[in-house]
């Protein structure tokens, strides 16, 4: 029934997309209005907060079961369950705020802020619900069996992360105003903190975890501070009124009135993207993604693959109208995206890791988002993340469920053959069917439509160098994906004794506390393969990937559910009405799907002839590589480029120290020297005044008599002092 | 109900406790901080001036009469606060001792109650005397408890603690008795009525005489707060007291320089005030960071909390400093969060520290893998000190930094003299929260775990008891109530900082003038 | 040269040969030169007063100078004589001529107390104690005299501070004596005031009444206070007294109300009652308490090793030398 | 003689003679009380400066007409009297302890 009514909003919209394109920035949308009779709709927060409530409980009271799952799963399928009636009963004409209580309401004369917590329903939103409830349910169901080793005060622990995850990602994607997407953007935040550090006795986990949150922070500063400026221009963080003041005058307008106002409004939008690169993991703040692996893969899957990390995109899909404040702010959107896109790609050819393979590839994908929004396509980018977030998450999981099965083995040198072993063939395939995603293997995978729109939008908006960019990433990322499977899951069937070699003799990320596990021996031997929960998952995503095709296209559905939201100036931004004579070159949405499929061809062929073909031939191209010039640049791709280090070197470090020598300036200077010392002046004075009191009663008289001389002469000079003062006054 | 009860409950049951049988000492403090805090809520929830900027609770106690002094009161709306603030906290800090103290028990909490009856005596004084002498009051219990309960190094943290907050109020003591004696020349007899003093010297001290005073009040109130570079006094002190009393000295003793800025420096000398605003700014501004950078390195846990009050202290200033409303609320219900979060996390360290007798964050480690409980509490109430939106700490900090970042000169309404750089180095500040808290939490919550033996003797479980749980919850859930709802609160500040602002607005404007004009002088 | 500068020349002069005169092996021609610089400069300093102050002429005449000399030239012997009994002779010496002195200015009364309670009862208890003291001593030969009399103690620093509190000193009579106002300048009041006193003492009216002749036959009036009603001018009074019975009024003149004030001892025993009450009751407070603590303090043993105590009379000890702690031994 | 000399170099007798001589005899007493050692002489130095203070009490006694100067000197007199009571009874004590009169003995007062 679902997916009737899907088709038909599907077919709908291919007739009504074009005429929602009102030219050159100055799309208008609808805004929401405040609706009575929708209060259910705070359901959606209110399910994952009973389900933290409720795995808080279980923590305490000691359940030793998958209840913490099962309820969460619950939670979070009723949860999807009412986003879903919400999608079918809301008219994407006409968005609504649905106001749940007042939050931070203040107002002194004619100043107030107020930041009421209220869901902002409009197409975009339910966008992003959709596949966030949706993914949320299924991943916790594949967390269900994939944690069950934990069973006990961490599964609870997992599962109240994961619900946190789902609250905070629901106030920040429904929340009617900035404040409430503030709310939710730290509550992710803390969140993946939380999952990311799930394993606390590894301290390279807790590592990762504080630096994730840190290194959000610095972008949450940027968003703060744009969030302030805001509300300083516009008196008001409430998206309807924003978004009504930033159409009534038009955008434009807004823009010429904003540099005449001074830089204060010229930088909200770069300053709100500070924010959404932070969340998002682009450059300068991509570092913690790749770390933030240590969590468990489901929440990899889920937090840093799928959703978390489309907050940022979402951000400035949402706030669209603003980025028009400035010029240059889309561009550098678009370039930054370009860049970490490429510098992510680069990176991930080198990983022996596949989790961190996928976890470069997630952030080179996002930076294809980014440079979707850049080139006013905020479309691609959102069917970008739509994809994305069904292919990346079946990647994830099927990591997970290898990494699983191989006790903690992820090394692509080290496993191999997969396909072969039995058990495992959901993993393979579902795997073999993301990856062509990741690819952009042309028209079966969901990648290559999505990626498509945004590579064309690039060159439609007058950047070819961003483009070219762009689809020398997609060649590379054709081929680091299928490296991967074609390490991973080809090559020589491995009989028993090579499978034994293969698990991983650490327990590196593996989730098992291996207490009661009456089969440890056994596990450590031979890999297990996955159970119905973990495959049901994977079919499930991947078919809920192969349908995305049919939502994806232009004119689709989810154009339409972008065209109707905030992002609207950027769909169809770039189309101009081409002349009908106009050549094969002329239309980059014609020519890219051919050039893009070739690039992605290519890619999976080189990968091929390295890694499936002739296994042997990458560790001889290295070997060439490493012995010829451009041994460096081969070194520092298999280091990233040594970021991290330079981060630390230029950043960590010298505050560290700062760090240091200003305590030890507090400590020594302020308060020994100059507070001690201060505190020591008495006691100074009394020890240089008390050799008078020498115990020698001439002596007592001596100065006895001198303080008299002294006073007499006080007397006497003083008046002459104050005499020469006054006369020279 | 008479505010006086306030006081003289504590102050009775001290004497009481005094010379109690050992044994019930801890019984009568509990019950008497607890029957204080249900007088406070009866008296909040009789008050007529929430939404006023009135002031209500009015009392007269005469003391000496032919000058002036008297134990009068008032309270308006943040005084309200903080006293119910003061209230809440005193008896956690009671039975937070209960297993703590085990010697001298009946002196321990005699000095507890006298504490609390001079914080209260300083929130409700309507005359300047008996503000000062609560004011300084407060300083004897808090000695005694540093010095006879402290820790190792107790003796030289108490002596500082004493001469260096004594001798900052010493000149507060001068400014204000400069005010009240200008005050007795212009209307010939002798008055403290704050209220009377305040409408005086705003309007009748000369620029010059407003800056001097500003200057001698800011001693005392900024040793106190502790703003950059008066604060070291702090570290010291609350590495050394018992945990009560670290929980009291960042819960209410900091509160009373901030307060006392609020109260008397803000509406007293507005004309100083806004010759120093950059300065001060600067300063807070500076302790933001400065704080911060310190605690990242610190390896005492109890250290770190007490450097990060001077960085969050800083915040609060800096509110104060905006001149603007959204600047002032924030700073006062900054006071009451930190109060909370701070306060919170004194307490659980104190909870580590009774099991294991170290605070040191090479030994100890993980102990999410032996207290659960506690380091929920403690990741929670971190999450609370780092200011996430959700929590209480954000909307104090979010208001601080936007009437910072608002008080600038061109604001129409409410000009200052801040601006965004401010806001902007101190949001630096929020980032290094996150470093150094979750610096924290990484050493003393995950991680393996590493602790050394714990103290068969204290008679606590591994985690935390049911009393410690039942301190703490409370405190958590008002944590929660102020970050989703702190409108309520908020809408009961803003009469009370309208009327504290109300000369800002025509002041400010004139200042930019007179500054522009001296650029001028200088340039030219 | 100006005489501000005399006079500081001078005492620096003083100062010199006072520490000529302080040294202690010093000859004595070194001695005589400092006492004849001395002497010149204590004149020189008076020498310049006239220059100065043309003020009230003071009682003495003649007999200033040499008294003064006495004392001074006395004082200086007696802190610079290394035997203290001859410095306790000298400080008689200095009281003596003090009392002269005292007895020139009109104070007759005190002129002799003076005599009798210095020289008479304080110096005859100093030297009780200093020969109680110095039993042991043998005080003529001067090397044996203890180091301690021998040699002063700082004998710069002391002049210096005694002098320059002597430079203070002149600074003050040079300059701020102009501004004191001498006692009779206006002689009115004063014989008012003198009148006022007299009236307060019925008795001493009464002997002043009884030397008129008509009115030797004079009593006090019976249950009534005695009225002293002066003129304006001071010069004489009426008084109200009975004479046979009925009330006469008597004329007494202004000189024999000064007579009844200036009889020193009379004078002085009203002043002492009528305007310091208080103070004398004080000062007798103090006297007795002075007696207590000489008495307790007299009273009070020091236990003394019986060693100790040979030492402190001359003996030599009866313990072992090399026995440090010998004293306890014989008492074990 | 002296009648002949007196008047010419001294002029007429005034209060600052008296002065003078009182100054001096104070300058001498304390410059004694410094430099003895004799803790009796030390004492005597102090009579010599209660002198000065008699001498120039009966002075401005007589300067002003008023006897109130003399009265002072009464309560001089007592105070020397006290003091040399007490004073004589302490070095009595102290030489009991320790037989000397050396002031320099007795200064276990000092600092450290």
């Amino acid at each position: 029934m679902i997916g009737s009514h899907l088709l038909s909003v599907l077919l709908a919209a291919g007739d009504t997309a074009h005429a929602s394109d009102h030219g050159h920035h100055s799309a208008h949308f609808p805004v929401a209005l405040p609706t009575e009779g929708l209060g259910y709709a705070g359901l959606v927060l209110a399910l994952p907060l009973i389900a933290m409530i409720l795995n808080g409980v279980y923590a305490i009271s000691g359940v030793r079961s998958k209840l913490p799952a099962w309820t969460t799963v619950a939670c979070l399928g009723t949860a999807f369950a009412v986003v879903l009636n919400l999608y079918l009963k809301a008219d994407i004409e006409h968005p609504v705020v649905v106001p749940l209580f007042e939050w931070i309401n203040l107002s002194w004369g004619t100043g107030a802020i107020s930041a009421p917590f209220g869901l902002y329903l409009d197409s975009l939103t339910l966008l992003w619900m959709l596949f966030v409830t949706g993914l949320g349910t299924l991943i916790a169901l594949y967390a269900s069996e994939y944690m069950e080793s934990d069973v006990g005060p961490a599964y609870c622990r997992f599962f109240g992360g994961v619900s946190i995850f789902l609250l905070a990602m629901g106030c920040l994607v429904m929340g009617d105003n900035l404040l409430t997407l503030y709310l939710g953007w730290e509550g992710v935040g803390f969140a993946s903190y939380m999952l990311i550090g799930y394993h606390f006795t590894k301290p390279s986990a807790v590592a990762a975890a504080k630096k994730a949150f840190i290194v959000n922070r610095i972008g949450d500063l940027g968003l703060a501070l744009g969030i302030y400026l805001t509300w300083l221009h516009f008196g008001t963080l409430e998206y309807s009124k924003l978004f009504e003041m930033l159409q009534a005058d038009g955008a434009m307008a807004a823009a010429q009135q904003a540099m005449a106002g001074g830089w204060e409004v010229a930088i909200i939008p770069f300053l709100l993207m500070a924010g959404a690169f932070g969340k998002s993991a682009q450059l300068p703040f991509y570092i913690w993604l790749p770390d933030a692996m240590e969590g468990p893969t489901p929440v990899s899957a889920l937090i840093h693959a799928a959703t978390m990390v489309t907050a940022g995109v979402y951000l400035l899909v949402r706030t669209f109208p603003m980025l028009e404040l400035h010029p240059a702010a889309a561009p550098t959107v678009a370039w930054v995206g370009g860049a970490t896109a490429l510098l992510a790609a680069t990176i991930g050819m080198a990983q022996y890791d596949i989790k961190r393979v996928m976890a470069y590839s997630t952030v080179s994908q996002l930076g294809y988002m980014f440079m979707g929004v850049g080139v006013l396509s905020t479309f691609g980018a959102a069917a970008h993340v739509f994809t994305h977030a069904f292919f990346k998450a079946v990647l994830f999981l099927t990591c997970g469920a290898i990494m699983h099965g191989f006790a903690g083995q992820l090394d692509l040198r080290v496993l191999r053959g997969l396909r072969h072993v039995k058990g495992w063939r959901i993993v393979v395939w579902t795997m073999f069917y993301a990856s062509l995603c990741l690819a952009g293997f042309p028209i079966i995978s969901s990648g290559y439509w999505s990626k498509d729109v945004i590579l064309a939008e690039a060159f439609a908006n007058g950047r070819p160098i961003l483009g070219g960019i762009g689809l020398l990433t997609a060649g590379l990322t054709a081929y680091y994906t299928f490296r991967v499977w074609f390490r991973v899951c080809c090559g020589p069937k491995p009989d028993d004794h090579d499978l034994a070699k293969m698990m991983g003799d650490d327990h590196h990320g593996d989730d098992h506390h291996d207490e009661g596990h009456g089969e440890e021996d056994h596990h450590h031997h031979m890999p297990h393969a996955p159970k119905w929960a973990v495959n049901l998952v994977l079919s499930v995503i991947s078919l809920a990937a192969i349908g995305s095709i049919l939502l994806v296209p232009e004119h689709g559905w989810l154009e339409h559910m972008v065209a109707k939201s905030s992002g609207a100036g950027g769909v169809g931004a770039n189309h101009h009405d081409l002349p009908a004579d106009a050549g094969f070159w002329a239309d980059p949405h014609g020519w890219m799907k051919y050039v893009a499929s070739t690039v992605g061809l290519l890619g999976m062929a080189v990968a091929a002839w390295l890694h499936l073909f002739n296994r042997s031939a990458a560790d001889r191209l290295r070997a060439t590589l490493l012995a010829s010039p451009l041994k460096a640049v081969v070194r520092a791709m298999e280091n990233k480029w040594y970021v991290d280090e330079l981060y630390n070197a230029l950043i960590r470090m010298p505050l560290k120290i700062k760090g240091h020598a200003l305590h030890m300036l507090d400590r020594y200077v302020l308060d020994i020297l100059v507070v001690d010392g201060l505190g020591r002046l008495p006691k100074m004075i009394g020890r240089t005044l008390s050799p008078l009191q020498n115990g020698v009663l001439q002596s007592y008289a001596a100065s006895m008599a001198g303080g008299v001389i002294l006073i007499a002469l006080l007397i006497l000079v003083l008046p002459m002092l104050l005499d020469l003062l006054g006369g020279a006054a | 109900m008479s505010p006086l009860l306030l006081i003289l409950i504590p102050l009775l049951s001290a004497v009481s406790v005094a010379f109690a049988p050992r044994g019930v000492a801890f019984r009568v403090a509990t019950i008497s901080t607890l029957v204080t805090l249900a007088v406070s809520l009866i008296i909040a929830s009789d008050f007529g001036h929430w939404y006023d900027d009135g002031f209500g609770l009015v009392t007269e106690l005469s003391w000496l009469p032919s000058i002036g002094a008297s134990f009068d009161m008032h309270a308006d709306a943040p005084a309200m606060w903080l006293v119910l603030l003061s209230t809440v906290l005193m008896p956690v800090c009671v039975i937070g001792s209960k297993t703590a103290i085990k010697e001298r028990v009946r002196e321990y909490y005699a000095w507890l109650l006298v504490l609390e009856a001079a914080m209260l005596g300083v929130f409700l004084a309507k005359n300047l005397l008996f503000f000062y002498v609560a004011f300084e009051f407060t300083l004897v219990p808090m000695y005694f408890l540093i010095a006879g309960w402290g820790g190792s190094n107790r003796a030289s943290a108490s002596i500082k603690f004493f001469l260096y907050t004594f001798t900052g109020s010493m000149l507060t003591l001068a400014g204000l008795a400069y005010v009240a004696w200008r005050f007795a020349d212009a209307s010939g007899g002798w008055s403290f009525d704050i209220p009377a003093l305040t409408a005086f010297a705003s309007v009748d001290l000369s620029a010059t005489e407003q800056f001097w005073v500003m200057m001698a009040m800011l001693a005392g109130f900024a040793v106190k707060v502790p703003l950059f570079p008066v604060h070291t006094w702090l570290p010291l002190a609350h590495t050394e007291a018992p945990t009560a009393g670290s929980v009291v000295l960042a819960g209410v003793l900091l509160k009373l320089g901030t307060y006392g800025l609020f109260r008397f420096v803000l509406p007293m000398t507005p004309v100083g005030v806004v010759e120093a605003v950059p300065a001060i700014g600067a300063l807070a501004t500076i302790g933001v960071v400065y704080g911060a950078l310190i605690c990242w390195v610190q390896e005492d846990v109890k250290k770190l909390v007490a450097y990060s009050s001077v960085s969050h202290l800083g915040f609060c200033v800096l509110g104060l400093f905006a001149l603007n409303p959204s600047g002032l609320q924030g700073s006062i219900l900054y006071m009451i969060n930190h109060g909370l979060s701070t306060g919170a996390l004194f307490l659980l360290i104190g909870m580590v520290y009774e099991r294991y007798h170290t605070r040191d964050m090479n030994r100890l480690g993980g102990l999410v893998a032996n207290m659960p409980i506690w380091s929920a509490f403690m990741v929670f109430f971190v999450l609370s000190s780092l200011a996430v939106p959700g929590l209480n700490g954000f909307v104090s900090e979010f208001l601080c930094l936007i009437g910072a970042f608002s008080a600038t000169p061109d604001n129409a309404q409410w000009p200052g003299l801040l601006g965004p750089w401010y806001a902007v180095f101190a949001g630096t500040g929020m980032i290094l929260a996150a470093m150094y808290l979750l610096y924290l939490t990484g050493r003393l919550v995950w991680g393996p775990y590493r602790a050394p033996p714990a103290d068969k003797n204290s008679g606590l479980p591994t985690d935390l008891s049911s009393r410690e749980i039942g301190l703490l919850l409370p405190l958590a859930l008002m944590c929660v109530w102020l970050g989703v709802q702190p409108s309520g609160l908020m809408r009961t500040l803003e009469p009370s900082v309208e009327r504290t602002l109300a000369a800002y607005p025509e002041l400010v404007p004139t200042q930019v003038e007179s500054m522009a004009v001296l650029e001028e002088v200088n340039g030219g | 040269m100006p005489p501000a500068s005399v006079i500081h020349a001078c005492t620096v002069l003083a100062a010199a040969a006072l520490l000529l005169l302080l040294r202690p092996a010093g000859s004595t021609r070194l001695r005589l030169v400092g006492a004849v610089v001395g002497i010149g400069a204590f004149t020189g300093i008076l020498a310049q007063l006239p220059t100065f102050f043309d003020g009230q002429v003071m009682p003495g005449g003649t007999f200033f100078l040499p008294f003064a000399l006495i004392s001074v030239i006395s004082a200086v012997q007696m802190i610079t004589t290394s035997r203290p009994v001859y410095a306790a002779l000298h400080f008689v010496l200095v009281v003596l001529a003090s009392s002269g002195l005292l007895v020139t200015l009109g104070a007759e009364f005190l002129g002799f107390a003076v005599v009798i309670v210095y020289a008479g009862a304080i110096l005859i208890t100093y030297m009780f104690v200093l020969m109680l003291a110095q039993q042991a001593q043998s005080p003529d030969l001067e090397d044996e005299r203890p180091t301690y009399d021998r040699f002063a103690r700082e004998p710069i620093g002391g002049a210096v501070v005694g002098f320059l509190l002597l430079a203070f000193m002149n600074h003050l009579i040079f300059t701020g004596t102009g501004e004191l106002t001498p006692g009779d300048a206006d002689p009115v009041p004063a014989r008012l005031a003198a009148w006022e006193r007299v009236g307060n003492m019925p008795g001493r009216v009464m002997e002043l009444v009884v030397q008129v002749p008509e009115y030797e036959q004079a009593l006090l009036p019976e249950g009534e206070t005695l009225r002293v009603v002066p003129d304006p001018d001071g010069l004489a009074a009426t008084v109200t007294v009975m004479l046979n019975d009925a009330p006469s009024e008597v004329r007494l003149q202004g000189e024999l109300a000064r007579l009844a004030i200036e009889d020193n001892i009379r004078g002085i025993g009203v002043a002492l009652i009528e305007a310091f009450p208080v103070s004398l009751e004080l000062a007798g407070v103090v006297l007795t308490m002075a007696m207590f603590g000489a008495v307790i303090l007299a009273r009070r043993q020091i236990e003394l090793t019986e060693d100790e105590k040979r030492e402190a009379s001359g003996l030599p000890r009866i313990g072992h030398h090399d026995d440090p702690k010998g004293g306890e031994v014989t008492h074990g | 003689m002296a009648e002949a000399v007196v008047p010419e170099v001294f002029g007429q007798l005034a209060l600052g003679h008296y002065l003078i001589l009182s100054a001096f005899l104070f300058a001498i007493g304390l410059a004694g009380f410094v430099t003895r050692r004799n803790m009796i002489v030390m004492f005597l130095c102090t009579e010599l400066m209660f002198q000065a203070a008699v001498i120039a009490l009966a002075a401005f006694g007589r300067f002003h007409l008023d006897l109130s100067g003399q009265v002072m000197v009464i309560f001089v007199l007592t105070i020397a009297a006290a003091e040399a009571a007490l004073a004589l009874g302490l070095v009595v004590l102290l030489f009991k302890r320790q037989p000397t009169l050396d002031a320099e003995v007795w200064s276990e007062m000092r600092d450290v």
